[in-house]
Formats: C-alpha cells, structure tokens, sequence
C-alpha cells in the first residue's frame, strides 16, 4: 500500500475528487497548507504599499491507496490538474505498511 | 379713551403673560431633543472604541489580535474612571491661568443635571460624558503604535500619565473656559488639534522609544482578519457622526451639516485612496477601509465650519497626504506599527489648517477662514498645531522613557517571539 | 358696552399675540427632537451599508470574502460623493416634468440648515444626508447578484451608471416633489420599490446577463462565516429602525408605529423561516437570519401605513414568498447568488401590494387601502410596482451590457478559480 | 372701574387663552426629544441580543458556535411576536390584582401613537417596544446555561413559556401600573429583579435540571474566537446606554445621569476585573469584558437614583462578588456554562439592594436610600430580591421538568459530540 | 520506528489522547483535516433548501513511535474510538527511519 | 529521496525558511498542527479561574529532499530552532519512493 500525497491548487480539489472518484478511489483526506516551490510567493497589498508572503495556500490530498492504484491516481491527478504553469503542485509516494479501519478493525487492503 | 386705555392694557398684559415663559426659557433649561442627540452621540462615540480595537487588532498577527484588542478595551475602563475621578475637571473645570482646570470638579463635583454654559441646552452631565467618550478614544488610538511589542504593564501607566499630563492640558487649552488656544480663536470643532494630532505625534514619539518590532522590514507581517478591519472602520465611521455632529452640542442645523460633511470627506478620502492603490497595484479593500479613516479625521476639526464641496477637497488632500506619508515612514523604517503618525498626525495636522482655510459663516457664524478672506485664521491654526506637536511629542518622549526606565516598556523577546496574547493575557484570540 | 368691546378686544388681541408664535411655527423651523431623530436615523442606516457587506461577506467562499464586502464599502465611498455632487439634485431637485430632478442643487446648491419642503422640521441638510444612505444602500444590495465573478472595474462604472440612471429616476418618480407616482398616489413609505423592488430586479437582470459562476449548481458553494452573517442580519435589523422609522421625518407617534411594526414584520418573518427550514430539514440559523431581512424588507413600504397584526401577515408571507423564490430560482439554474431577487425583489413587490391592501387611516390620516375599502390602492400600488420592475430590468440589462461590450463584466477564469480577493485586490482576507 | 373691570376681563381672558395651551400640554402630547431619545433607545438595546448571541458565542467551542448565537438571534423572533401579541398586555395591560395585566391589550389593542400613563411625553407604542426589547434580551439571557447540550426545540417552548409565565409577571410586579412589588415600593431603574436576577437564577435552575455538559470539569472547553466575545461585550456596552439611559423615558437630567453611572460602573468593575485577574494570573481580556459587563449588570437597577461615585463602588463591588462567585461556582461542578448567576443574578442581587444603600434625592427625587437615612429601602429591595429570587428559581425548575418529561431537554449524547451547530441546525459556522 | 497516522472523529480526541497516554504514547500531533471514506459527506442547510459537502471534519492524530509500541497505539485508538459505524476513521502506519529531538540533538528512539 | 517533517515554534518558521534556503532547499508545505512532547500544554485563563489544554500550537514543515539534502537540512533546521527547552521540536525522517511535478510531469530527483 502506498500514501500519495498530492499539494495542489485550492481551485483544483473538486475537479480532482471527481476525478479520482472516476477512477474508483473513494477516500482522502484533505488539509489546507501553505507552500512553496518554483513558485514562491505573493506581494499583496498592505495600506500603502505592499508586503511579500512567501507562501502560498495550498491543498495537501492524502490518499492511502492499494500499490495497483497508484498510477492511475496520479494520472487522475495530473490530468485535471496540470496548467503546465509553476504552482500546479506535487505529488509524493511513499510506503505505507499497515491500514487499521477502525470501526470494523479490519486491516490490510480490504481496509483502505 | 377707555377703548384706547383697555386696548393699551390687553396689549401689555398678555405680552407680560406671554413673555413669561421666553423669559423663562432664557435661563438654560434642557431642551430634550439637544439632550436626545447628545447622549445618542455620547453611545456613538463610545463605540469608536472598541472599533477602533477590532481595526486595529485585524492589522497586527493573529498572536496578538487579543492583546491589541485590549489595549482599547483597556482604556474604555481605564479613562472611563480616570475622567470621573478628576480628568474632567482638569480638563474642563474652572480656568487655572489658561493652562489647565482646577480640581474643584473632582468626582464631578457640582456636574449636575443642570446644563452649564459649554452647553446651555442639555444636562452638565451630558456634556461630561460626551467629552469621556473623545479622552478614552484619544488614549486608545495611540496603541496602533507600539502594538505587538509593548508590556501590559507599561502600558497601562504610560497611557494613564499621558491622559493626566498630555490630553487633559490640552483639552483644555482648546476647548476649556478659558483655555489660550481658545482665546488665541483656534478653531477646533471636534479634535483636530486636541485627538488627532496629539494621539498621532505622540504615537510617531513613543514608536522612536520603543523601537522596532523584531523581524521589522524583514518578515511579513501579514494582517490576520481584514473583514474584522472593515468592521472596525465601519463601526468607527458610524461612531464618528457622533463625535463631529454631537460636536454641534445640540441637534440643529450645525449638526445636520457636521454630519453632512462628515459623511462626504469620508467618502470622498476613501474613493481617492481606492484610487491611489489601484494606481500603484491594485484598489486595495484595506485601503479603502484607512482612507475613510483617514477622511474622518481630516475633517474633524473643520467639520462645523466647511461645506460639503470643501469636504470633498479635504477628504481627498487628506487621503493622499497620509498616504505617502505612509509610504514614507515605512521606508524610514520607523516601526509606528498601524500608522497612528500618518492617518491621525498628518490627518489632524491638514484637517487643523484645511479648518482655517475653507472656514465660511455660510456654515458657522462664529468663524471664517481664508475663503472668507480671512486669511489670520489659517496662521492662527498654524500656531495650534505647532504647539500640539511639540508638546505632544515632547511630552510623550519623557514619560516613554520614565516608564521605560522604571517598568521597562517592552516585552522580552521570547514573549514577542510567541505573541503577546498567550504572554502578556495567558488566552488564545481563536482556538 | 364698554366691557363688551374692551372684551372683544381683549380677545382679539389676545388671539393675535398668541396665534403670532403659531404663525411662527407654520414658518419652516427646526424641531431639535425631529431633528435628532432624523440624524440619529441617518446614522442607522449608514451602518446597514457595511452590515450588508457582512451579511454577504459571510455567505461567499473565504476567498471572496473581502471582494464581497468591498462591494458594500466601495459603493459607501462612491454614492457618498455621487449623492453630493449630483445624485440628490437628480432624485429631489426641483422637478422637471415628474420624471427627473433638475441640476439647480448640483453640489448641494442651496440645501442649508434651514428645513426644505421635503421635511419642514428638520434641516435641509438632515434630509439629504437621510435619503443618500438609502441611495447608498439600494446600489450596495445588487451586488448580492454577481459575487464571486465580477472584475471590480466594472462593478464600479456600472454602480455608478445604474445610480445615476435608475436609482435616481425612480426616486424621483416616488418621493420626489412632482414625481409622478407620487402624483398618482402610490405609497411607499420607506422604499418597497424605490429601494428593493429597484435592486432585487436589477439584480436577476444583471445575473442573467453576467452568467452563473464556474461550478455553480456542481460544486457546493459554502458560506464560510454564518457568524459574520448573523452580525451582518443583527446590524441591519438595527439599522433598520432608521431606514422605517426615520422615514417619519420626526420623532412622533408615526415614527413610533414604523418602528413598532418594523420590528414585528421582522421576528414574525425570521420566526416563519425558521419554521419553513425546520419543515423541510432542520431550523436553519442562516435562514432564520435571512427571514428576518427578508421581514424587514416585506414592511418597508408599508411600515408607515400599517397596524402590528398587519405587520405579522406581512412579515409571515414575506417568509413563504421569498422563501419558495429561493427554491424555485435555484432550480432555474440562475445564478443571482445570495438571491436579491428572491429577498429583496418579490420582497418588495409583495410589501408594495400589501401596503395597498393594509394601509389604514387608523395609523396614517394620509392614506387608505383595501381594509379601509379603498381598493383602488391596491390597483395604484401595482401600477407602481410594474413601471418599477419593467424599468430597473430593462435599464439594467442595457447597462451591464454596455459595460461588458466595453470593460468586460467578468474576471477571466483563472482568477474567479483563484478567488476575486488575491486577484482583483491582492489581499487575502485571513491568514 | 370701567377700566379696572376691562383690565380684569383683559387679565382673566388673556390667562384663559394662555393655560390652554397649557392644559392642553398638561394632557399628554408627545415631545420629540423624548421621543427620539426613547425610540434610539428601544434600537439600542435591540442590538444587544445578537450582541449577547456574539458574546456567547464566542466563549463555546467552535462546533456549537451557531447554535449558542442562535439562541440569542431565535428569541428576538419568537419573542418579538409574543409580546406583541400578549406579553406586552400581561405584562403592562390594566392590573390583575397587583399580580398580572389583564388581556384587554392583547394584539395591541388600544396601544397606539398617543402616550399612555406609562411615558406622558412619548407614543405609548414607543413604550411599549423599548420595553419588548427588554422581554427579549431577559429570555436571551438564560441561554447562557445551558449551551452546547440542550434541543433547539425544548429551548424555544422553554422560552416561551417561560417569558409568559415568569418575565410577564415579575415585570408587572415591579413595572405594571399596580404591581405589588412597585406598590411596595421597590426600586428598579431598568432592570434588576425583572431582567438580571430572574434570567440569572433561572439559569442556575435550568443548569441544575439540565446537568453537566459530557466532559464538563475533565475536558477543555476553550472559547472558540475571543475576539467576537469583546465584540459582543462592546455592543452591549453601547447598547446599555439605552437600556439604562433610555428608562428615563426622555432626554433629561435623569437620563444623562443614569448614562453617566452606567458608563461608570462599567469601567469600574472592568477595571476591577482587569486586576483581579492580573492578581491571580494575568490581566484576562475575557475577564475585562466580563468585567465590563457585570458592572452593567450591577448598576442596572440602581442607574436612575446613584451618583458617579456610588457608581464606583457598585462596580467594583459587583465586579469582585462575580469573580469570586463563578471560581465557586465552577468548584461547586455546576455547569452554569457562560455563568449567566454569576454575572447576572449576583450582579443584579447586589445591583438592587445597592440601589436601596445608595438611591439620593440628590440624583432623583422619587427615592432615597440608606445614605438619605432611609434605612427601610434597603429592607423593601431584600424582599423584592428574595420574592424575585424564589418565584424564579421553582417556576423555572417546573418549567424545565415539564419540558424534559414532554420532550426532553438534551440531545443525544452522540449529537452532543458531534455539536449542535451540525446536528440540530445542519449547518456549519465556518468552512 | 513507526508513524502513525489516525484520521479520527473530532469528538473523539480527548479520549484517545488519555487512553494514549495510559500506555505511555505522550507525544503527538494533531491536525484538523477534512476526510472522506466510506463515510461520505453531508448535506447542509443554505438559506433554503441545501447543499451537500463530500468532506466531513476529522482529526488526524500523527504518532512516532518505537516499533514495540505500534500495537498498544492502535489499541489505545480503537479501543475509544470505535462506534461501529462508517466514519469511525482509519489508521495508517509507515517507517521512519530517523528521528531528531530539536532541542537536545539526540537521535533515534530515545528522541520519540 | 526523504520526507523530512518538522515541527517546530511558530515563531521560527520564519528563520528556518531562509536557513534552509540557504542551503539551497526552497519548495516546502507548511501546515498548522497542534502538539505535545515533553513540553505538554499550558494553562490558559477563563474568565474567572483557569483551565489548561493539552496541545500547544505548532508549526509543520515537511520538506522532499534528495537523500544527500537531509544532513545540511536537518542542521539547518536545528541551528535556528533550538533554544535547548522542551518545545523546540522534533524532526522525523521517512522514505519517499518517488516525486512527480503536476506542471511538467517529471519523476524523481528532478521533480523536487
Ligand atoms: N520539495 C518540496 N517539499 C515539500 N513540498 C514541496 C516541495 N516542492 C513543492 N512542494 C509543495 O508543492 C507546492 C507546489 O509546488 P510548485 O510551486 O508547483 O512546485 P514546482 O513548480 O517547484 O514543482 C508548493 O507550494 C509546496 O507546498
Ligand atoms: N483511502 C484513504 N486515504 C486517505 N484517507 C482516508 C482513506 N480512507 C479514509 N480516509 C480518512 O479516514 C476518514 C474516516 O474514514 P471512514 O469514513 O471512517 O472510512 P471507512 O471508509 O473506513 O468507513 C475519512 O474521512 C478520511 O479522512
Ligand atoms: N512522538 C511524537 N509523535 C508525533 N509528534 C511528536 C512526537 N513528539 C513530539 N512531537 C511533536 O513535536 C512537538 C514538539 O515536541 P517537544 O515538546 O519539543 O518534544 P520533546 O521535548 O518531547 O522532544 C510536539 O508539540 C509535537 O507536535
């Protein structure tokens, strides 16, 4: 099993659920991040002048998924979110070793 | 003749009758609806308060949005019963040489239900409380200049001294009986001189004593909650149609003019700021908030004596003066943190002469200004703005740097570090 | 004899000197009462303008939230100024030919602190100030339509346009001296079509022409601040008191029943919503908050003419009327966003008519409707009604679509994506 | 003696002309000032039940952030209507015996634009709503028990019955033209008894029925935004004016002074609670709204009869017994959650027999107390305090019985988990 | 050493955090996320009629621990968090391979 | 390639930020959490009387770096966070299989 982690533009969330919803992957969860990378940040508007921010709100997806599901995910991803502009996000794979459903207590994939 | 006789008679007699009660009414006696708009303004005022806490306290970091709401809070309490105990009577009681009232009002001593001669119309007591109301938000605006960094401690003492030695005198040089900037015929209709330029050069002063905010110029510091800065603006921009039209003392044609022209520079500063964002970025909300701010204060002190087209004029002069003024301390890097010096100080400073340019009897028989072809008052402005400034400024080095080397005036690092509200009040704004 | 005549005399002399200070009276002079009333109420509605960037502030996304309450505040800065310069000339002025105001008050020429014939007992001045913030107000509540999507370049031109050439207009045909509803004697006490009938059409007018926003009727679209809508509901609950009872013009039994009846529309309506809310889910916060607006709006026109048991039908079918709206709108894939139309339109509408149906000369000598047996009220107050809703849609369409053809109305789809706050203001509203 | 004769005639006719006027004054005709001031008033203290919704509000965890202002924002629309349609006559209408107003007034009936006996300078109607808006914000008051658990629906058959059953015959007693309380001659300005120690102890009561919140005393339960608690306390503060100032029932002496005393009070027991704070901890800024409150609370009752001074100690007094009481309160692991007895029924409790231990003919020449050597008004307030104290306290514990045997008081504990904010209102405060 | 992650019920985070620290697990951190799994979203109310939202509130609780301790975590956690019923949240576990204690350098086990 | 997750003060956010850049480690995703360790929660006034929560506010860095960046990363982060007092934080480190940038697609090394 692995956990995707996708950062991406706030706008993109709903298209990107759908999208992935498409591809049969049901559960996620979200959390509103700042972030930066090529993209750094943003000058905006104090009273007179202006201060920069070096972050950006962001939206981080955690999707713990079956192995065989990983390429399609991104690929859900990728495809609605990408402008081809800096500031589309990243995605992160990493191993994941055990899933728990805590209310039936089952463990494994059929737990994801 | 007996006609002639008895016509004669009728004719006196019931003009005595019927002059009885003019006569009557000569000697002051409240009049409810003055009474009524009095006290409405004397609630409007007060709200400008806590306003100005939420205006202020969107603008600093969300680890001291309590600790800067507080330090209005603070003052609504404090000078709340600092003007009962004996503020008022320094400020407004019977003339000591023309630099100060006596204390023979102290505990509003003899401030009765009667009205006295500041206002003929309306209860002695009314005129106190409306007159509290401007001492407490001239306290309090000061804050915007040492806001994330200052001890609760300090503050509170500095802020109880400077009302005692800096609002009060000047109060009532300006509007006591018998004041000498009265006499000298400064016009100052609701605080150009005496709230705004004091609070804002004060604020410029103890900003210089206290220093910078760690991360000064180098970190943003990024206001927290703008919808609670507009919220304050348009609590103080509903406030202030107390503060200049109760200034009229009574509800009346002045009134309804001061309220008028109040309106307009408000609109008119907050429009040109909107402009001047957008010219330089984009039309920025926080700014069109400061601009209606910075509108209100330009025409305080003119406000019962200009029309609606001079408001225009000052609103707008008065928004780009204090923008650039604003750009201008920020890149002097001079931490006056929420611009207390370029709204309020600048503000009053061209609300002051501005007063004395387009001052008409159009609008107030007692007063006319350059446009009137009298071109003294604008000197004699001037002459009460430079004394507001040095004594303010002056006043307010030294007892910044008392309370500095007595309390020590800020906060350790680690605690401005972790904010002043989980430090200095051991509470969390938001959880 | 003698007696007689010295007694007739007497009489007649008698009558003379007292009937002289009645003469007096009948002369225009300011009531203090009327007039602190009337500042007091002027004031109120003032602060409705920023409570309604609130109201609608807290039902968009956080990332419009400061767009949205910009809407309100910049519209407070440029009708402040357009009331002056010309907009009050247009709307009162002296009329010309019943349909508009002519230019003889441009910059207020003229309107002093004496009473004009709009308002005998207060000054000229009062009045204007009273009528801009309903100016004000009306031009801020369309923006409820276009939220989220709107450039603010265009915004601000067609605000401007639409005041001047529909707002005015029909304030003219209204209240206006010489208007010509006025004339044919419809009755609108405090702006059922002047003010809600006026902008909730424009409103479905100018949603029509913007288009819905990206995602609408996908996506779910959630208020991001219900507590802020409730302070913004509270506020203009409050501010209503002057909106209704201002109207009176003075502080008399007339303005005591508007306030009374203001009052009951509203808890009877916000009571109905939630009574609705809760028959087809659960009570809804926002919607009992909603129904109390929506009350306020349903008694506006009629709150001078009414009895409190007809404010309680009017405020309880308001709530049904508007509430069904909602529904209905909604399922027309309209986007008129935080629903204007619904509220504010058929709000009115259906005030307007009922104030044809419960007008009574037991709360108004002036006016009679169909409880009193005059039906032809009712008739007067549709025609009234439809000349409204025809103009204001009409108007409407052919300025949003000037100003799209030349400005563009909508934001390109990147930054509606992005939120209106970063990319028409770069501003974030929290951080 | 022609001459003579035609003098007298001249003399006696000239008198009659003049008192008839005159007489006719004496009969009641509405003044403006007061009027204006009253019906400001009436909004004002209108606005203090959202307030009270923000202040609430802000002090529960952010999942029942709604639902606690819900409580507050429902009873202005539920008891809006009830007081219009009966409470106002149970209240107010033609005495019962000294126990309850007949139903002769019901929906209004016969209260109209002329004074009652009530207020003979302003529009009975204008009574009649500044005392509606007491009946709702008392009702408001007791939701601060009982936050967080209990069902929307048992709250509002709750609220009205017991606004019908407890407010209207306790504010007839002490308020309605032959009430037993005010034959007896038990002073209460605005409010001590009928508003702060009913709600107050009811609140005690209903706690004790209600019980504890899950986790209550184990488990944090922080105040989700203390910045909405200063500004609801700040809307209170302004909105107290009318409260207090405006039961003077006209702009006069009286009024200003008991808008002096309340300012004073506040401040003191702010400032009080500031340091009682900073002694035990550090200076709170949740605790220096409190404060503020509670001084409201305290002069209250004592508003129309104390002077400045006695205004001080009031506060500081009320501010010191609250501190104290809700430590003990807390340790007594009663979960009186908001601290509706500490703040309101102790608050009012002292606030009454201060009124006793300082009312002055100084102040108002209707009443004396123990410092004109009228030891006996202390005496009279303890009775009407027990009387107020004990009615309260068992009708409220029936009313909550019935309510919990019928329908029950308290929510699932899972929707008491999941906060009721979702599962009573189905909505959601932020997003 | 193991990373645990418990997407839980908000309601529930007391609990787990003292039956936690009945088996010694003291430290944590602890995020509002918004999730969905099985559990989907919720209809809401809006002025009238309504709105449904795919993501319901949660809790995410982040959990280093040393291996032997992954066990009892997941027991302390479902131990209280279990109702039976979809929502009742997920457990994820996954390596870490190195922990640094900020204020003291130390590294490893003895800096959980 | 790691995952590097720190939490720290809030208030040194701002500092680790230019300390890491200037070891050349610019993208990063910064949430809000709150936590506990050694130091545990802090007492907090009510109106009249205390009460004390369990967690205090952090902040949480996570950073994807190339294995050689997680020595100069962890040095970095440690250099301006620590005061040597219980709160200053803890740094965990676990394996990252792989990194996609949205924008362009690519995987791996490249895509950080
Ligand atoms: N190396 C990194 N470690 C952690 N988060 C990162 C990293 N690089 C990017 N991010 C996250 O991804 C978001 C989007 O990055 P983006 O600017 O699109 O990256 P780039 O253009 O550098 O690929 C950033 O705001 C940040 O939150
Ligand atoms: N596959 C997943 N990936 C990431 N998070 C998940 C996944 N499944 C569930 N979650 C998280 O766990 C929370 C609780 O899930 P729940 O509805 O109890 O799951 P289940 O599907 O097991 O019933 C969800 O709201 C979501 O935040
Ligand atoms: N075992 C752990 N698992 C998850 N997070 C932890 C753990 N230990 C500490 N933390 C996080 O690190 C933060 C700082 O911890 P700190 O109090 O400095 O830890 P300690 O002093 O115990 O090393 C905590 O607030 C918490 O967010």
């Amino acid at each position: 099993m692995k956990k995707i982690e996708a950062v991406i533009r706030p706008e993109n969330l709903d298209a990107i659920r759908v999208s992935l919803q498409e591809k049969g992957i049901i559960g996620m969860t979200v959390e509103e991040v700042q972030g930066r990378g090529r993209q750094k940040g943003v000058c905006l508007q104090w009273r007179a002048g202006e201060y920069c921010v070096e972050f950006l709100p962001k939206i981080k997806i955690d999707l713990i998924v079956d192995d065989k599901d990983v390429e399609p995910a991104i690929e859900a991803i990728t495809k609605v979110a990408r402008t081809g502009k800096n500031g589309d996000g990243k995605i992160f794979i990493s191993p994941v070793e055990q899933v728990v459903r805590i209310s039936s207590g089952e463990r494994g994939k059929e737990a994801i | 003749m007996n006609i002639k006789k008895s016509m004669y008679l009728s004719i006196i007699i019931s003009f005595l009758l019927l002059s009885a009660p003019a006569l009557a009414a000569d000697a002051p006696k409240v009049d409810t609806g003055d009474t009524a708009w009095v006290l409405a303004s004397a609630a409007l005022v007060m709200i400008m308060t806590p306003a100005l806490g939420l205006f202020y306290g969107g603008m600093v970091r969300k680890k001291n949005a309590l600790s800067t709401i507080m330090f209005s809070f603070a003052i609504l309490a404090l000078i709340g019963v600092q003007w009962v105990l004996y503020g008022y009577s320094l400020a407004f009681g019977p003339d000591f040489h023309g630099v100060i009232g006596s204390l023979s009002w102290l505990g509003l001593n003899g401030v009765g239900q009667a009205p006295s001669s500041y206002a003929p119309t309306i209860p002695a007591l009314a005129y106190m409380i409306f007159q509290a109301m401007f001492a407490v938000i001239t306290v309090a605006l000061i804050s915007g200049a040492f806001v994330e960094r200052i001890k609760f401690s300090a503050f509170m003492v500095f802020s109880l001294l400077w009302a005692t030695l800096v609002y009060d005198p000047i109060a009532h040089w300006v509007w006591g009986a018998g004041g000498w900037l009265l006499k000298m015929g400064a016009l100052d209709f609701a605080g150009g001189t005496v709230v705004h330029i004091s609070s804002g050069v004060s604020a410029l002063a103890i900003a210089f004593v206290i220093g910078k905010r760690k991360g000064f110029g180098k970190q943003a510091m990024e206001p927290h909650n703008i919808p609670m800065v507009i919220l304050g603006a348009a609590l103080l921009w509903f406030g202030w149609f107390g503060f200049n039209g109760g200034s009229a003392l009574g509800a009346n044609g002045l009134a309804a003019s001061a309220f008028v022209v109040t309106n307009t520079a408000a609109a008119a500063a907050a429009l040109m700021w909107t402009l001047l964002s957008w010219y330089h970025k984009r039309p920025s909300v926080l700014g069109t908030a400061t601009g209606g701010v910075v509108g209100l204060v330009a025409i305080t002190p003119a406000s019962g004596y200009v029309t609606p087209m001079a408001a225009i004029v000052i609103g707008v002069v008065g928004a780009i003066i204090s923008y650039y003024a604003m750009l201008f301390r920020s890149k002097q890097n001079v931490d006056d943190s929420l611009d207390v010096w370029a709204c309020h100080g600048l503000g009053g400073t061209w609300g002051a002469i501005a007063t004395g340019i387009f001052a008409t009897v159009a609008v107030n028989s007692a007063s006319s200004g350059l446009i009137d072809g009298h071109a003294g008052q604008v000197v004699t402005q001037i002459i009460a703005v430079g004394v507001t400034w040095i004594y303010a400024f002056v006043m307010t080095v030294i007892l910044a740097k008392v309370v500095d080397a007595t309390i020590g005036l800020r906060v350790p690092d680690e605690e401005e570090a972790v904010g002043l509200d989980i430090s200095q009040h051991a509470e969390k704004a938001y959880s």
